[in-house]
């Protein structure tokens, strides 16, 4: 059910450079919201609405968290709202990150930058349902770094930076030799580092996070397509995805 | 009560508002919000001959007022348009158009005629002023004599009433307008995008992967309202008027300039219920400037 | 020090940064802001042979990410313009262009003869393109071989170098600018604005007294960027920019788009002192991607 | 000297039906302005500033009054701003309204609708130089009428509206036959009552305050430009004007 509410701010947070944590109070979508999916939020005098994932989600308080970096001037726009401010979102949207509750199993996240923010609310629904979790969050330095303990509390954590400046130095794939046995994965991030993790763990069960440039975000306007593998066919990513299992599409 | 209904060739009408080609699929994500038997019409998205995968993308992009767009008629051919989509708007009590796009004239022709077999539309639109696609498209809407042919072919390959969609991206608006009415067209569709261009400062590259794009929104509602104005005062043809609409304020200026109906396009990404919120106000607004119907508004702009 | 000066025929300009023709009257009003030696140059207001009152009031309407204005060419004529605005600006370390208009090729030629008898100023701006007075104007701007015969006579009559304004209102803006440049131009200014309308709702009239008016600012700038993009892969000679620059970003999207120097009218409205902020941030915008001069930067979008 | 300051709105005051009382502190502006004089404002999002009177003016306490009426988008988002907030000006702008101080003397002054904030803060300045002053102020309807307190502060007060609902009914000029001999008359309102007005008092020495569509507001663009009486010439009413002596245009 994707509906049009306007969302009120519960509170704004700086949580690293440039980075924002906004929690907002509404029944409707915090009730529908599935980890992976996302929000398309209209800011003031602007033509396209901007897609933001959903970072946490909360039924019984009706509260939803996401956690943006300012980009450009409309997430810049979104950043100067206040608490009690009203936001026009449109929501929940897309599909989400499949979620295997049968076996309890190991799953390894992996986020880039501010790709990380959908694996948090994925990673704390899938330990809830009794999987193990291991996170690898990479970042450029270390002003950017966010949501360490959060995600710590998950479980194993690995967290890297370009320049070395926090935790491990190099890019996610870095570190992949280190980890822990696991099952499948779930990523999200920069399209460079999800080539580079799809690449490497090529035959692995795993899941990928896309974004695009977006219009309408329903899968109306055939803006976000992208081809399938076999290039055949095409896939929507604001509809069909943004999550796709990574023998699907071809990045 | 305040009459909404409006006759147009091959189109009666509810109420002038009809969602605009390409901005709308073919209805299915939008059925979702409301009832699209409360629409004028629907405009499908552009279909040609085989299936398109249309553009690399990022395909859109904001500017101020308004949005690039390069799709590049992304569809999945006019026989899955029919077999599919066609059957699924046909559920809805509401008139049904087809966008209608090709590389070449022949194209037009074989597109237009494959509609003849189905009696679920109502119009067609010959979109001849797609600037986002390599060949046909635009050539066709800015050359006066080649918007002719293939009105005239398409006309004669069709058993629909046939809108042609005119490209605002030439020096003589009026002239293509005359030279499609005297092919035979049954009406107007204006305006389509204008060609544009924003290049992002980091990478230097265009923010359209196709270089450039077309300029829809707010930002060239004067250009459209002028176009329609002009052309309205030397056609006999009726006139379906877009660019850049929101309210049921701004579909009334379109009415006094010379629409008789509208297409509203990239106020459905802002807004996914808003054909549906204009339908709801214009009788009010209507109103309160004096008119008790769309058919009596049409044209009465005070342009002396 | 990031180096700012660029040259082009007739102006060795300090900077890329020149108020519009039309937006900054004859510079008096804006001279109590800032001063004016700051500025690459001045383009001045219009000059017709004689003085001209201009079109009726109302001349400017708002518009979603614009304005619309049909002020008309009002000036007091090119022999006062020397007499008295001529002297005065060229009281400041800045180069002085002279738009000039006409409703004839025979006054083109008879207001850019009288400037050669000044010594004051740098250039001439050949305004083919004015979209808001009955004749002349944009005649010459819409029709590539008219377009040639103007610039051709006033080349031939005057001793300065002579940019010709280019109209966006046409079908090909690439004939248009080869067209003037085979013609002899020595420089292209664009975009004039783009004509178009407003109804004023309880009136029914048009917001703007002329009908019509000329559509500038923020809204037009995918429009510019793309045509000065397109122009300047087709012709030697050099472009200055102009169409919705606010910002010192923007200056660097125009000279990317291949502009080597921009104008900045609208925006003047809004920020008496735009200019001048624009070139105190120039320099810091060049830098922060990677251009160490103005020069450096001219048309190096990758637009592959 | 005109300056482009960021005014701070001191307070909010709805006066009559759509009418807003807003006081300013900025100590440049009211330093200078003279009655008659305008202010052009910004809001947020529109190309053209709003030209606004100043409707009164405190050097000691560096406040400045503009009443205002939401007529279109510009004036409903200004009306929106809230104390604190700062508003982009560009003033004091035109010429004021001449005044002789050399001899006290009895001073109509004849307002219609919006036109009557100007001729307040102008009230209040003869009337602190010696002058009498005699005020007619025209409304459409009983809801519109403001500032009956302040004028009659200043001296003999007519209020007229077209339907009579306060005051006398009827037009500005139907009781003109009512008031005391004066010396000369000042107006501001819409150009039918300026019209009629000039007309009737044709050969007195009167003052009108006119209004335009305008676009830099300093006279360079040559958009608010109205003929002299003798058609030869012209005058720009941002700079030339607002305010003109009666026989000096052609309304
Ligand atoms: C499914 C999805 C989920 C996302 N989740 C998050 C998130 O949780 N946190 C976060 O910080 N960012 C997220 N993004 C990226 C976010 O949408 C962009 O940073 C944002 O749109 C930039 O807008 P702007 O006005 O600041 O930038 P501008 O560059 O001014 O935006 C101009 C246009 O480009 C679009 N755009 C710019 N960058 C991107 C981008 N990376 N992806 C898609 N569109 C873009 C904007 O939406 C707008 O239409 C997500 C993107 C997608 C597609
Ligand atoms: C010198 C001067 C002094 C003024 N003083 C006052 C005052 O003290 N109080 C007051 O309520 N109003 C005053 N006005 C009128 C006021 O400027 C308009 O009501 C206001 O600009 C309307 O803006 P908007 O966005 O609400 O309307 P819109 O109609 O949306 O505005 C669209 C455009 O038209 C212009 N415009 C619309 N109406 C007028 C008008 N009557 N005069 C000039 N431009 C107009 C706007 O500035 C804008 O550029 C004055 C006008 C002038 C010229
Ligand atoms: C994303 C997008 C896709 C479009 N696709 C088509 C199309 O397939 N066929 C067509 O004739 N017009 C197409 N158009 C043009 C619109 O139908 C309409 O003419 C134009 O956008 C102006 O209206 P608007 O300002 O309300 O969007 C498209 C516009 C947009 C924004
Ligand atoms: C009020 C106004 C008056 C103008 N007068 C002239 C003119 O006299 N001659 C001319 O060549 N262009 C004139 N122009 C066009 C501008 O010089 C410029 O080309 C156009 O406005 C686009 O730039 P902008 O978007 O920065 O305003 C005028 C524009 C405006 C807004
Ligand atoms: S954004 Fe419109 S189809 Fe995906
Ligand atoms: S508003 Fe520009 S000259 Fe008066």
């Amino acid at each position: 059910m994707i509906k049009r509410e306007k969302m009120q701010i519960l509170s704004k947070t700086v949580i690293a450079l440039d980075t924002i944590k906004m929690v907002f109070h509404n029944e409707s979508i915090s009730k529908y919201a599935i980890p992976g999916q996302f929000l398309h939020i209209q800011v003031e005098n602007h033509t396209l609405r901007r897609p933001i994932s959903i970072a946490n989600c909360d039924q019984d308080t009706g509260t939803i968290t996401i956690l943006f970096k300012i980009n450009g001037d409309g997430t810049k726009r979104l950043a100067a709202y206040e608490p009690g401010d009203l936001v026009d979102t449109l929501g929940p949207l897309g599909n989400g990150f499949p979620i295997d509750t049968d076996t309890p199993s190991t799953i390894l996240l992996v986020g880039g930058g501010i790709g990380v923010p959908p694996l948090y609310y994925l990673g704390k629904t899938l330990k809830e349902k009794g999987a193990t979790i291991i996170s690898i969050l990479g970042f450029q330095q270390k002003e950017h770094v966010f949501y360490e303990q959060e995600f710590s509390n998950l479980g194993e954590l690995y967290i890297v930076t370009d320049d070395g400046s926090y935790g491990h130095k190099g890019v996610v794939t870095d570190v992949l030799s280190k980890v822990s046995a696991y099952d499948s994965y779930y990523s999200c991030g920069p399209l460079p580092m999800l080539k580079a993790l799809t690449a490497k763990l090529e035959g692995k069960k795993g899941y990928i996070s896309l974004e695009e440039r977006m219009g309408c975000g329903i899968g109306a306007c055939f803006a976000c397509v992208l081809p399938t593998k076999d290039g055949n066919s095409y896939k929507k990513i604001c509809k069909d995805g943004p999550v796709f299992a990574s023998e699907e599409v071809r990045i | 009560m305040t009459n909404l209904a409006i006759e147009l060739p091959g189109l009666a009408l509810k109420n002038p508002i009809i969602p605009a080609s390409g901005c709308f699929g073919f209805g299915r994500e939008f059925s979702q919000f409301y009832d699209l038997s409360k629409l004028g019409a629907v405009t499908m998205k552009a279909a040609t001959e085989n299936t398109r995968f249309g553009n690399p993308t990022p395909r859109v992009a904001e500017t101020t007022g308004g949005m690039l767009n390069a799709i590049g008629l992304q569809n999945p051919g006019v026989t899955k348009i029919i077999e599919t989509e066609v059957p699924f708007l046909a559920e809805f009590d509401t008139c049904i158009i087809a966008n209608i796009a090709g590389s070449s004239l022949e194209e037009y022709v074989r597109v237009a005629s494959t509609f003849n077999n189905t009696n679920q539309v109502h119009a067609l639109e010959l979109n001849i002023s797609c600037p986002n696609v390599k060949e046909g498209g635009i050539q066709f809407g800015t050359d006066p004599v080649m918007a002719a042919r293939v009105t005239e072919a398409v006309k004669k390959a069709s058993n629909l009433p046939v809108y042609v969609k005119l490209s605002p991206n030439v020096t003589d608006i009026v002239a293509m307008a005359k030279s499609v009415e005297s092919a035979g067209a049954d009406g107007l569709s204006m305006i389509n995008t204008i060609t544009g261009m924003q290049i992002h400062l980091p990478t230097r590259r265009p923010l359209i992967a196709n270089k450039t794009g077309g300029l829809s929104g707010p930002a060239i509602k004067p250009i459209a309202i002028r176009m329609i104005y002009e052309v309205s005062q030397q056609v006999d043809i009726p006139i379906i008027g877009m660019g850049g609409i929101q309210t049921a304020e701004d579909v009334l200026e379109f009415l006094l300039a010379g629409a008789s109906a509208v297409a509203i396009g990239t106020a459905n990404f802002q807004n996914p219920y808003i054909c549906s919120e204009i339908i709801d106000n214009l009788p009010i607004v209507l109103e309160s400037y004096g008119f008790s119907s769309v058919q009596e508004a049409v044209g009465k702009g005070i342009i002396a």
